[in-house]
């Protein structure tokens, strides 16, 4: 049981040595002022200790300039490590614009990850090294988190709306995926591993795990499937080619950005906001289609945003 | 004698102050006043909730502890409304402005680039 | 203990009957701020939904009758008056007429409840309006709507308990009143009874216009 | 230690003033009150503790070295709702809050007797309505009872253990109404809010959290109880509701009552570092304000709790910034109580190594806290077990520390008895030792990155977690040696006198027991609190 005692986790991706290097100056810190207070009360037990009781300790009212000092002390350490926690959290929490999307849905008690290239896992996630990749992540049931403590990334997984996150692995080798979120009986056994690749090894395992088509293709099929055409090619519903990333009219004046959910919300609660200029005739998906075919569906409007995609149509 | 004796013509007054501002406040609604529709109700509950307390309640005549009890009330609920408010009103405005960002790189998104790489 | 000059109307552990009275009417004062964080939490939740879900939250509204929200609005109004009313009278020690305002308040606050049940949640459960256990509303924006009913029914729901628990004090307080229990040394009981039920009356204040009017009605 | 010139058997005091099971259900007295309260939550204190001694026996082994993982949710669960619930939140308010609050201001009692014995009653009704959850089947929420977890994909008892605490809230609301009536309008002449002993200030800034944030909490929990109902859908996603809104209300509240559990503790740690150094607090005024504005932050800082729970980042940020807020008044009284020592007479009675090592161990617990307001560092830690390890510094090294101090403390003037004081320093020495070595190393574990609420994890976790788990059966042995000491001495301890320690405040010069009426007549006081520097207290 001695095997692998570590001290500290992995430190394998970009955020991580940022986020070490915080944890670090935090811990000296606290060593400083524990240390500080820890000596001061041993100082003081043994040698002001009660030597008779008829012992008569002078009285000290207080000491204003002190009391300055050990509020402005501790002041500026919190304001700079305030600024210095914000700022790399806000870095930590936006993804490079070249970052690949994987999906994630979460799921009592398992992970299903698709690769837009169609290759679907479950409890374990395949990444290259050294490449920014973004997770779109959803839940089908209860809140889940996504936490890979090696990564030093964390986010839960909430049902009814897509989070994010971001990392880029700098180590090859196999981590550990937690759900970090209480979510039930087997919570403790939602776990999976992030397997890091070297590039050419992730793609040769990319193109093993092709079972057929990406997940835009997958879309594709389902917006057939779903006689979608019927009226988002003919006019009578906005078309959807080029929506995706733009901003759009709707019926009572205001405009919002075409955004996965944006397009979730479409789907399942096509009355919530409806394109200028359209009739609310769209009925609900709701039950009809799961997260994941959902996220294939948002995987295949956004292709018809990309050169690629219109290339394809 | 304990506490303060209001004259009956103040109560009288007040109630026919209440029972006017809800005719006004039910008939403002009837006019179109866009975003001002929301505004107007509310200030006018205010007035009336204000006036149930001060005269009602007794608060005129009250002790300044009292006052700051209801004070701290309202104050503690505003806390609740505006810092929950604060998450559901921002949470979709854009992470981070553009200068903060770690690694942008000039070339497309690299969900294409992953693609074309593969095929 | 100071019994002397008071007899029965001083509890053992206060000085004198005005430390007595402060500290009945702070400890009600005190316990209506508890009451307003706990309207409070309703009140955010209704807030946030509310500005996110406008339309739907206006199409609801729009589907409640304004006319007995406003009715109903008088009437505990008018039982504010007759409260306030009994507390003075109790001040000065008149036991016919406390027991007439108790009786009239009694009366207003029950045909509060009565109007509520019957004209407007009867009516809406049977229109469909009912989350959870009938809700049928297929119009556009059918899902914020059931939302907006949600807390309609919970905020007027909340307010309506709050309405019974005022009703049951002060059927405590006739009975007492009826035997002559309170006099100008002796009414906290009345006068905290009063705060509580200016304060359920104050809620409503709030509850009609966020409810029946903040949408407009044009 | 003279004896007092009266024995007890001669004497009238709230003990032997009247005897019988009915004396004491229907008592109105605060004195007894307050040990109904010590009674209870000793009980729920057992209860929770036993839960924890399962699940820390679980964990020695990667699988589980006891239960289903199933069986292991129930126990964290019952652990976090009655230690949180029904033990630390009654702990020093409803014990020694209601025991002292009178004494100390120079009452006769509290400004309602009976609504005080009613909020025991509310507080019971609560506790049995948590216990039926737990024995008729369990509740596997985690204290927590975060939706659509709770409302919609649990079966076991949600809706009992929910109303049981909707319930007890109450009885927390009723009591810190009571306090703080009390304080404003029942102070003796003389008794100026700057001549009142700390330990006041702490429960009245606690009473306010009680006053102001329980209602939100319980509105909460009644929404969870409707959606499980009725399925009305404030708080599910299928319905466009949303899960972090409940979060943020039940933060509003579960944050703040962190201080209510902590707070009544850094009043006592101030009455007893005074009363042992001899010395009057450095800095009255700032320990006294640090309290309210502890109390006062506390509401603003509840996002932390959900900096990676989809809350917009810019709200995290917020919070972030008003939870390093919180630090300065806590860092002040940890440098006030150190300069209290200062050129101190100090001795080292039992209670005075319970406030010694609760100052040790809360500037631990609060300093890890900064790394949990620090927004990046949050997002690798959150959920983890270096949580864990934070609060239980707080409320087990803090808050707990702080009871069992004052419990030592004022134990010869509740029961009039002295326990045996080197059984209580061992106790003392026990408890801080074994306390270490089971929470430090789950900061580690946090670090490490494994998750709370784990009852199966990998095993290089698994050293870690056998330290903390070895930790805990020290820790158990120190939390039973007081309950064995302090029940004989009730019995068979020496008569303790009046005042014992030589303490200040008006609570010592009443006879111990004190009599039902506390003071033989309402006392005047004329000097500030913690005057040491005045003539030497006359002992017994």
């Amino acid at each position: 049981m001695w095997q692998g005692f570590p001290i500290r986790p992995d430190q394998a991706s970009t955020i991580a040595r940022g986020v070490d290097y915080l944890y670090y100056f935090l811990t000296a810190i606290d060593l400083f002022f524990t240390a500080v207070i820890f000596l001061t009360i041993f100082y003081f037990a043994l040698r002001y200790r009660r030597r008779s009781e008829k012992e008569q300790p002078p009285q000290i009212e207080g000491n204003i300039p002190l009391e300055l000092l050990w509020t402005a002390i501790p002041l500026g350490l919190v304001v700079i490590v305030f600024l210095w926690g914000t700022s790399l959290f806000i870095q930590n929490s936006r993804p490079p614009a070249a970052a690949a999307e994987i999906f994630v849905v979460g799921k009592q008690w398992m992970w299903k990850l698709q690769h837009p290239e169609g290759v679907a896992e479950i409890n374990e996630l395949h990444v290259p090294v050294n490449r920014p990749i973004k997770l779109t992540m959803t839940s089908e049931d209860v809140i889940h988190d996504f936490s890979v403590p090696a990564f030093r990334v964390k986010k839960d997984v909430v049902p009814g709306m897509y989070t994010t996150l971001w990392f880029e692995a700098t180590k090859t080798g196999s981590f550990h995926l937690f759900c970090d979120q209480y979510c039930g009986t087997n919570h403790s056994l939602m776990r999976g591993e992030v397997i890091v690749m070297e590039p050419p090894e992730y793609e040769q395992w990319l193109s093993g795990g092709i079972r057929g088509e990406s997940m835009a293709q997958a879309g594709a099929k389902l917006y057939d499937q779903l006689a979608c055409i019927t009226c988002h090619g003919t006019g009578k519903g906005p078309s959807l080619s080029g929506v995706y990333g733009k901003p759009v009219k709707l019926s009572d004046g205001s405009t919002v950005v075409v955004d996965d959910a944006y397009l979730r919300e479409s789907v399942l609660y096509p009355s919530a906001k409806i394109v200028a200029g359209y009739p609310p005739l769209m009925p609900t998906f709701k039950g009809q289609v799961t997260e994941d075919q959902l996220l294939q569906l948002i995987a295949y409007i956004k292709s018809l945003s990309s050169e690629e995609g219109k290339a394809r149509k | 004698m304990l506490g303060h004796i209001v004259p009956k013509k103040t109560y009288f007054l007040i109630f026919g102050a209440l029972l006017a501002l809800t005719a006004l406040t039910t008939s403002m609604a009837y006019v179109n006043l866009g975003q001002w529709n929301t505004i107007v109700a509310l200030t006018i509950a205010c007035c009336k909730a204000t006036l149930v307390v001060l005269f009602f309640m007794h608060l005129r005549w009250s002790t300044r502890l009292m006052r700051v009890v209801l004070l701290s009330a309202l104050l503690w609920l505003a806390i609740l409304i505006s810092l929950t408010t604060t998450d559901f009103f921002s949470r979709d405005w854009t992470p981070i402005p553009e200068s903060w960002e770690t690694s942008r790189l000039p070339s497309p998104p690299a969900q294409g680039e992953l693609r074309t790489s593969r095929q | 203990m100071a019994d002397s000059h008071a007899g029965a109307a001083l509890a053992h552990q206060f000085e004198d009957l005005e430390q007595q009275h402060e500290a009945a009417s702070l400890g009600m004062w005190i316990f209506l701020a508890t009451e307003v964080m706990f309207f409070g939490g309703l009140f955010a939740g209704y807030t946030i939904y509310r500005n996110l879900y406008m339309p739907g939250f206006d199409a609801g509204s729009h589907l409640l009758n304004v006319t007995i929200g406003a009715i109903n609005t008088a009437v505990l109004i008018c039982s504010s008056l007759t409260m306030a009313l009994g507390v003075r009278a109790a001040q000065l020690g008149k036991r016919k007429t406390l027991l007439t305002f108790l009786i009239c308040t009694l009366a207003l606050g029950l045909a509060f409840i009565l109007i509520k049940l019957t004209l407007e949640w009867r009516h809406d459960y049977l229109e469909g309006f009912a989350p959870g256990l009938n809700f049928t509303f297929a119009g556009p924006h059918a899902k914020s709507v059931e939302l907006f009913f949600c807390f309609y029914f919970l905020m007027t729901g909340v307010h309506a308990l709050h309405m019974v628990v005022g009703v049951g004090v002060l059927s405590v307080l006739l009975a007492l009143a009826w035997k002559g229990h309170f006099g100008p040394q002796r009414y906290n009981a009345v006068e905290t009874a009063g705060l509580y039920w200016h304060f359920v009356d104050i809620v409503w204040i709030f509850l009609f216009p966020l409810l029946y009017l903040i949408g407009g009605r044009y | 230690m003279a004896t007092a010139a009266v024995g007890p058997e001669t004497r009238v005091d709230y003990l032997n003033v009247d005897y019988g099971i009915k004396s004491w259900l229907l008592t109105t007295d605060h004195k007894r009150i307050a040990l109904l309260y010590l009674v209870s939550i000793t009980l729920f204190f057992f209860v929770g503790g036993a839960a924890a001694a399962l699940m820390r026996l679980n964990l020695i082994e990667p699988n589980g070295a006891l239960v289903e993982p199933a069986t292991y949710n129930k126990l964290f669960s019952t652990h976090g709702i009655i230690m949180v619930f029904f033990f630390m939140i009654p702990s020093i308010p409803a014990v020694l809050g209601n025991f002292l609050v009178p004494m100390m201001i120079g009452a006769r009692d509290l400004a309602f007797p009976r609504l005080n014995l009613l909020s025991w009653y509310i507080f019971m009704a609560g506790g049995a309505l948590c216990m039926y959850a737990v024995i008729g089947g369990g509740v596997d929420t985690g204290w927590t009872f975060y939706t659509p977890l709770s409302t919609t994909y649990l079966n076991t008892n949600v809706m009992s253990a929910a109303l049981g605490v909707f319930v007890a809230g109450f009885s927390s609301i009723l009591t810190g109404l009571n306090f703080v009536v009390t304080i404003h309008k029942m102070r003796a002449p003389g008794m100026t809010w700057f001549r009142m002993p700390l330990f006041l200030w702490a429960i009245y800034a606690t009473s306010i959290i009680q006053i102001l944030g329980t209602p939100v909490l319980a509105i909460t929990l009644a929404l969870v109880g409707l959606e499980r109902l009725f399925h009305v859908g404030i708080f599910d996603p299928a319905v466009g509701g949303d899960p972090i809104l409940f979060q943020h209300l039940f933060w509003f509240y579960s944050h703040p009552a962190v201080y209510i559990m902590i707070l009544p503790s850094l009043g006592v740690i101030s009455e007893l570092v005074t009363c042992f150094a001899k010395k009057r607090i450095f800095g009255y005024s700032f320990v006294a304000f640090s309290s309210v504005a502890i109390a006062a932050i506390s509401f603003l800082v509840w996002g932390h709790h959900m900096f990676v729970s989809g809350q917009s980042i810019y709200a995290g940020i917020i919070f972030s910034g008003l939870s390093f807020a919180v630090a300065i008044p806590s860092a002040i009284k940890v440098f006030n109580w150190t300069a209290t020592l200062y050129k101190g007479s100090i001795s080292y009675q039992a209670p005075m190594l319970y406030a010694l090592g609760f100052i040790g161990l809360f500037t631990m617990g609060g300093l890890t806290g900064l790394f949990l307001a620090t927004l990046a560092v949050d997002t690798h830690v959150h959920d983890t077990y270096f949580v864990v390890g934070h609060f239980h510094y707080i409320m087990v090294g803090g808050a707990v520390m702080g009871y069992l101090g004052g419990i030592h403390f004022w134990w010869p003037k509740i029961t009039g008895r002295l326990y045996p004081d080197g059984w209580a320093r061992l106790a003392a020495a026990i408890i801080f030792i074994g306390f270490n070595l089971t929470f430090f190393p789950q900061y580690m574990l946090g670090y490490l990155g494994m998750p709370r609420r784990y009852a199966i994890y990998p095993p290089e976790f698994q050293v870690l977690n056998v330290m903390s788990s070895a930790g805990a059966s020290i820790l158990g042995v120190g939390y039973l040696i007081p309950l064995v000491y302090m029940i004989w001495s009730i019995r068979y301890g020496p008569v303790a006198g009046p005042n014992p320690w030589g303490a200040k405040g008006l609570e010592w010069q009443t006879p111990s027991p004190p009599p039902t009426e506390n003071f033989p007549e309402t006392p005047v006081v004329t000097e500030e609190a913690y005057a040491y520097g005045a003539k030497e207290v006359a002992v017994g």
